[in-house]
């Protein structure tokens, strides 16, 4: 029989947090550091993400796009999209927001990816989530094998964490590729979709494990060539978006059929949604 | 910041939008503290020439005023339509039901080609200019009206629900009118009102027009259900959808 | 020296509907002076052939959004003529009721946002707000009283839903009558205070008489808003209300899109005013008293007055309302559902809008459907009388400062209250 | 806990008792339906209803409640704490309390809905004229054997009065002196159960309850879903009326300072067009058939995953709410149980 639990947290009221840092990277993007008001660190893994809160506008779930190995704050990118996002673009380090979370399911960094061969494979904005896992698996380089990181963007000027990315291709046995669908006449790179770069890298299917994220209409591809690399449905990842207002599993609006994002995920492992419909 | 230069202007309605603006009573005035009114002929003496966001009540129904309009276009930033009448031609469509000599004759009768009784089939704001907003209702619900302003002010753009009036009926606990075999037009129509008419017991008319994707053909199915005809619900559609593509589809 | 005069007030402000005044002079000689009406025609008449009596009074609410109740109320007594159908003492009354809320919003709209800033000195009402914050604190008050009352028991506070054929979509709870009477009895220290205020600035109203026909509603039982049969300053007999079209006598004019009027001579005035002059023996003792007052009497003809008899009315009407309450209330409210079998027929219905005496008529098909109406509003009725005031007030005039001229011209102009946007009119009516 | 009988007078007594005491919701006509409001005299009370048009859940998350409010400090949690009693629920309506009870306690408990709950003292009376369209004795929640603080069964005239948890005593205590049920009077009441059982099925549903999961599971592809749907609104009625619906929207409201407001909770519903809508204007259940599945899937399969609980009641609300009739669940059962056509 049930019976009446009660709770004295309100898990709907924001804790506020410190804008530390907020800069431009692209026309739709911007970066962020905030640092939570109490000084008590955030304490994600990563893959989760966080509700940020703008008063008067709203809230929006936004991925930690930091490892928690960095202990001054914690980061995340946002692109301007509708309210919230458009209303974060306006702040400026001292202002303050609020912050739900962290919410969700993590990547397996210390679970299925570890001491395996590491393929990111990155449409867009699906970065910044995966960034939290990249920078994670580096610090602890030795736990993993190799690491290839794929990364795909419309076009040149939508690239994001350049400078980055060009230390962890400089890590060692740690390979960057990305790629751009339209280049223009400074871009010196390859250009197609991600799905072109895949034959170029050469991995161990039997102890790779893959971690894909990006927009709805890439999964379906990627996974396709992941299995013609004979990778295995239960050593990908995947990390997925829906309409969330909550992020704790009670307003109904992230269901993909049975599963909630906010709790079953963001983070699936393929096989736990391959057969889930709506999934992919 | 300069608060936005806003002119209030009205074509063929019957002015009850604007009224709704004064019906604020003392919020009035927090509305002008957000912006600065420099033409409202209802309210105020002031006529201005120069302003940034134009709020235009009322349908477009004779040559002349396309041209006003084009005019109050090109000088404002955002043009916002308000009420039915602007923003889908409201019941002053009706009109477009029958030639235009014929109207003249009906209600002028000899004197009907005298050329100030010129008429032309109406139109909404957005079939002779580009709108950027529109708030629906015949009349406004002020308190939307007043929500729009704060979300404009703040930056973020206003929810306008695009969701039937069902909606907002069942939140306030209504007794379907179509369990008394009433047409209503509720699940048609965009919510935004909080279901004002079914609550007070009176069916819902569409003054608020469709939603974005309105089902109007199951409406067609389910007349006979409720022993109503075809014609019963196009004459009720006519009201304040007339001659829009979706009420034609009702074939 | 050569003085001219060159007034063209176009779209004359703080007015429901667009109007144009136009005078040219020179040497005091006045060359041109027009009221001109210039607004929209919207051909409801036309419009609302071949819809269902069910849909009559949605669509000529939209006529005018200041008198949608008044629009509405003609509307279904018309169909209601028309269709043979008598309606119960219950709903008489809280139509009555309904009505009044109409009546005390539109009459604290007219004289305190629209007319007072004239003889405050203002060109609008917001800064009055700093310069007189209690004289609009109390128009607020009142203005906000009527549009609830309006909402409560009309559904909506424009537009109102919950009039149809027969009675009502819904009722009011003796529980909100209750509150309505002691918000009522609330609001009548403020009707004095308006009183007051009007008072104060009664000198300002220009001294100005025009000897006037004034028509209006007239029942012998109560100073008449909704009932009754059509009086006139001018003879003892009433005319019923299907004749109406023999009292207007509408014709066009090129001056005008909008219909003038007039009967016994080339001009009559309806409005608050009329309504005073032909019923204020039968006001209320607290109406009666204000009227005392603030010195309007019986046979007034000083148009702008009109403001005066609004807050006279105002008074009438909450004193009224609250005797109706009480009527109500010692019955209890009864259940009733309107149910209407439409026929054929045709009918007419009229009602006293703020602005005056409004009619409609209706003639319907065997379904019920409409196949011809007219819409006779109180504004256009007036259109003449206030060319005619015009006429006279000109020359008395002509010699002050161009401004003063125009102010007073539009004073006079918003005097009438005008809701030209209702513009609808029918000439040559023949029903068969 | 003894059983109470009470005749009609000492049944008034109570109830007028308890309305000086705290805010009843009970039961009252409204036209010529029912509905739950604030009881102002117990003469109003309408045992007797069929059912009420809007589910009981609206007094425990109301179609509109504040969450937070803030100001330039800060935010701040709104909670209600007020004491009510809900006079009148039928057990199917109970029923569907007690699951929303387990939904916004588990995992991260919702302090909204609990504390009003908290405070809620839940009186159940048994049906005693069926409404049109329910069908709570196929989904067996016709009769509530346990839950809620006090149970109402009419015998005859009488009342037999059933307090259920320490709440329902001290709401029952009034009564001390009230004579107790005699066993032939719990023999009626029995009865009155067993009937119920049979009479609340005005839809008979051909599948066990327990069956439908599965029945549901794989009835993904069954074309019922894109024959009905064509005749849907989107108006979400079925899901607003439903009482174990429990969906919400969260929006900021901002006062005229544009920096003070309240963040609120309003109802939401699966079948409206833009529940799955994300910014740049994906929409993950974009098309009617998918919105129409989700909900049958949701109640009678998702969530029973999830709790093991049907989320449906019987109540009937949904297929007398829909205008074009499409909503009612035991058709559509009924219909899948057939097999794939
Ligand atoms: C787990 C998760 C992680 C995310 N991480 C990031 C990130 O790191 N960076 C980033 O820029 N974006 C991220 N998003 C997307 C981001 O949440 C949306 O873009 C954001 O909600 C848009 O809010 P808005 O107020 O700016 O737009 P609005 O003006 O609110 O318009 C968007 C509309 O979609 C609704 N909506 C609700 N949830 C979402 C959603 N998840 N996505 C899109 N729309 C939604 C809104 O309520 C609204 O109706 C993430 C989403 C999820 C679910
Ligand atoms: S009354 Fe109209 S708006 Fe309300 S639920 Fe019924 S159809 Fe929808
Ligand atoms: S219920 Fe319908 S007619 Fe009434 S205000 Fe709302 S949209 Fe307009
Ligand atoms: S009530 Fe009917 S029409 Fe409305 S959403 Fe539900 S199934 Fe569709």
């Amino acid at each position: 029989m049930s019976q009446i639990l009660t709770a004295e947290k309100d898990i709907y009221l924001p804790e506020p947090a410190d804008v530390v840092r907020a800069e431009p990277m692209t026309k739709m993007e911007m970066f962020f550091e905030f640092k939570l008001s109490s000084g008590r660190p955030l304490g994600h893994m990563p893959g989760q993400f966080a509700e940020v809160a703008i008063p008067g506008i709203g809230e929006a779930p936004i991925s930690i796009s930091s490892s928690p190995t960095y202990r001054s704050g914690f980061q995340m990118v946002v692109r301007n999209v509708g309210n919230v996002s458009a209303a974060m673009h306006r702040l400026a380090p001292g202002k303050k927001v609020g912050i739900r979370g962290p919410f969700g399911t993590q990547f397996p960094v210390d679970g299925a990816m570890k001491g395996q061969d590491l393929l990111f494979v990155c449409g867009g904005i699906g970065l910044v989530p995966v960034r939290s896992a990249i920078d994670y698996v580096l610090h602890h380089r030795k736990d993993y094998g190799r690491v290839t990181i794929l990364f795909g963007t419309k076009s040149p000027a939508e690239r994001l964490f350049v400078e980055e990315a060009k230390q962890w291709a400089a890590q060692p046995d740690t390979t960057f590729l990305e790629t751009v669908d339209r280049g223009d006449e400074h871009w010196k790179g390859s250009v197609g979709v991600i799905t072109t770069l895949m034959p170029k890298v050469k991995v161990d299917p039997a102890r790779t494990v893959a971690v894909i994220c990006g927009p709805p209409i890439m999964y379906k591809f990627v996974i396709l060539e992941l299995d013609k690399m004979g990778i295995g449905k239960d050593r990908i990842f995947v990390s997925l978006e829906r309409h969330m207002k909550c992020g704790v599993g009670k307003c109904g609006h992230c269901q993909i059929n049975g599963l909630y994002v906010c709790q079953d995920g963001p983070v699936f492992r393929y096989t736990d949604v391959a057969e889930v419909r709506e999934a992919i | 910041m300069d608060k936005p230069r806003v002119a209030i202007f009205d074509f063929a309605c019957c002015e009850g939008c604007q009224l709704q603006i004064v019906n604020l009573e003392e919020e009035l005035l927090d509305v002008l503290s957000l912006v600065q009114p420099v033409e409202w002929r209802e309210a105020i003496s002031d006529q201005s020439d120069t302003y940034d966001i134009a709020i235009v009540e009322g349908s477009i129904t004779r040559p002349g005023d396309e041209e006003k309009l084009r005019q109050i276009r090109s000088r404002a930033k955002v043009l916002v339509a308000l009420g039915a009448c602007a923003t889908m031609g409201g019941v002053n469509k009706l009109k477009n039901n029958f030639t235009m000599e014929d109207v003249r004759r009906e209600v002028y009768g000899k004197d009907g080609s005298m050329p100030h009784l010129d008429t032309a089939p109406t139109k909404a704001l957005d079939e002779v200019v580009k709108v950027d907003l529109k708030i629906h209702g015949c009349p406004i619900n002020n308190k939307e009206f007043a929500y729009i302003l704060r979300c404009l002010a703040l930056g973020k753009t206003p929810a306008i629900p695009n969701y039937p009036v069902c909606v907002e009926c069942k939140m306030r606990g209504n007794v379907c009118r179509y369990e008394y075999n009433e047409i209503c037009l509720g699940p048609v129509t965009r919510a935004g009102c909080d279901a004002k008419c079914p609550s007070a017991g009176f069916w819902c008319f569409g003054c608020r027009g469709y939603v974005d994707d309105p089902n109007v053909q199951a409406a067609r199915e389910v007349m006979e259900h409720y022993g109503k005809t075809m014609e019963d619900l196009k004459g009720r559609l006519l009201l304040f959808n007339s001659k829009q593509e979706a009420t034609e589809n009702v074939k | 020296m050569s003085k001219t005069i060159d007034i063209h007030v176009h779209h004359i402000t703080r007015v429901e509907g667009h109007g144009n005044i136009v005078l040219r002079a020179s040497d005091g000689r006045i060359e041109k002076l027009e009221w001109q009406v210039p607004e929209a025609p919207r051909f409801f008449e036309a419009m609302v052939r071949g819809r269902s009596f069910e849909d009559i009074q949605t669509i000529v609410s939209r006529i005018c959004g200041i008198c949608s109740v008044t629009h509405s109320f003609s509307c279904i007594k018309a169909i209601e003529d028309a269709m043979g159908i008598v309606v119960s003492e219950q709903t008489d009354k809280i139509r009555m009721l309904l009505h009044y809320s109409e009546q005390l919003e539109s009459h604290s709209l007219h004289v305190g946002y629209l007319v007072a800033p004239d003889l405050l000195g203002q060109k609008s009402v917001v800064p009055l707000v700093k310069s007189h914050p209690d004289v609009v604190k109390t128009v607020i008050k009142l203005h906000r009283t009527g549009n609830q009352w309006m909402e409560a028991i009309g559904g909506r506070m424009t537009h109102p839903v919950t009039i149809k054929p027969g009675g009502f979509a819904s009722l009011p709870t003796e529980q909100y009558l209750r509150e309505l009477k002691k918000t009522l009895e609330g609001i009548v220290p403020d009707l004095k205070a308006l009183a007051e205020v009007v008072l104060s600035l009664a000198p300002k109203l220009p001294a100005f008489d025009r000897d006037t026909e004034y028509v209006a509603l007239v029942d012998p039982t109560h100073y008449s808003f909704y009932h009754g049969g059509i009086g006139s300053t001018d003879t003892k007999d009433l005319t019923p209300v299907r004749k109406f079209e023999s009292v207007v006598n509408e014709y066009v004019t090129a001056q005008s899109t909008a219909k003038w009027c007039k009967w016994h001579r080339d001009a009559f005035a309806v409005g608050s005013l009329a309504r005073f002059n032909l019923n204020a023996d039968l006001l209320l003792p607290l109406a009666a008293a204000t009227a005392k007052k603030l010195g309007l009497k019986k046979g007034c003809c000083n148009p702008y007055m009109n403001n005066v008899a609004q807050v006279v009315e105002s008074v009438q009407v909450v004193e009224h309302s609250l005797q109706i309450i009480d009527e109500l209330l010692t019955k209890g409210i009864q259940p009733e559902v309107p149910k209407v079998q439409p026929r054929e027929g045709e009918g007419a219905g009229a009602v006293e809008a703020p602005r005056g005496i409004l009619f409609h008529r209706y003639a319907f098909d065997k379904k019920g459907h409409c196949i011809r109406a007219n819409c006779c509003i109180p504004t256009n009725q007036n259109h003449a009388n206030i060319q005619k005031d015009f006429e006279a007030l000109v020359p008395q005039i002509i010699g002050r400062p161009q401004e003063e001229i125009r102010l007073l011209l539009e004073m006079l102009v918003r005097a009438y209250d005008p809701c030209i946007s209702c513009s609808t009119h029918y000439l040559d009516v023949k029903f068969v | 806990m003894s059983i109470k009988k009470i005749g009609p007078a000492a049944l008034e007594r109570w109830v007028d008792g308890l309305i000086g005491r705290q805010t009843v919701i009970g039961v009252q006509a409204k036209g010529d339906k029912f509905a739950f409001a604030p009881l102002a005299k117990t003469s109003a009370l309408r045992l007797d209803y069929d059912v009420a048009v809007t589910a009981p859940k609206a007094f425990l998350q109301p179609p509109c409640e504040t969450l937070l409010r803030f100001n330039p400090k800060g935010y701040e949690s709104v909670v209600d704490e007020q004491p009510f009693v809900l006079f009148g629920v039928h057990p199917y309506d109970a029923a569907a309390i007690l699951q929303m009870d387990v939904v916004f306690a588990e995992g991260q408990a919702d302090i909204h809905y609990l504390k009003r709950r908290a405070q809620a003292t839940l009186v159940v009376s048994d049906v005693q004229q069926p409404s049109a369209n329910v069908f709570a004795g196929c989904m067996n929640t016709a009769v509530l054997e346990q839950g809620g603080d006090v149970m109402l069964t009419r015998i005859g005239d009488a009342y037999l009065v059933e307090s259920r948890s320490d709440k329902g005593a001290a709401l029952v205590k009034s009564l001390a002196g009230e004579p107790d049920a005699a066993p032939a009077d719990l023999q009626l009441r029995k009865k009155t159960w067993d009937d119920n059982r049979k009479r609340l099925r005005r839809h008979e549903l051909k599948v066990k309850p327990g069956d439908l999961p599965a029945l549901l599971a794989r009835s993904y592809d069954h074309p019922v879903w894109e024959e009905k749907s064509k005749r849907c609104f989107s108006c979400g009625s079925c899901n607003l009326v439903c009482p174990t619906c429990y969906c919400f929207n969260v929006r900021d409201d901002v006062r005229w300072d544009l920096q003070s407001g309240e963040r609120v909770r309003t109802w939401d519903g699966c079948m409206l067009a833009e529940f799955a809508l994300v910014a740049g204007g994906h929409n993950f259940r974009k098309k009617k058939p998918e919105r129409y599945r989700h909900r049958y899937l949701r109640k009678g399969q998702y969530l029973f995953e999830q709790h093991r609980q049907i989320a449906c009641v019987g109540c009937g609300r949904c297929i007398g709410a829909c205008v074009t009739k499409i909503a009612n669940p035991v058709e559509i059962y009924n219909r899948l149980a057939e097999g794939p056509r």
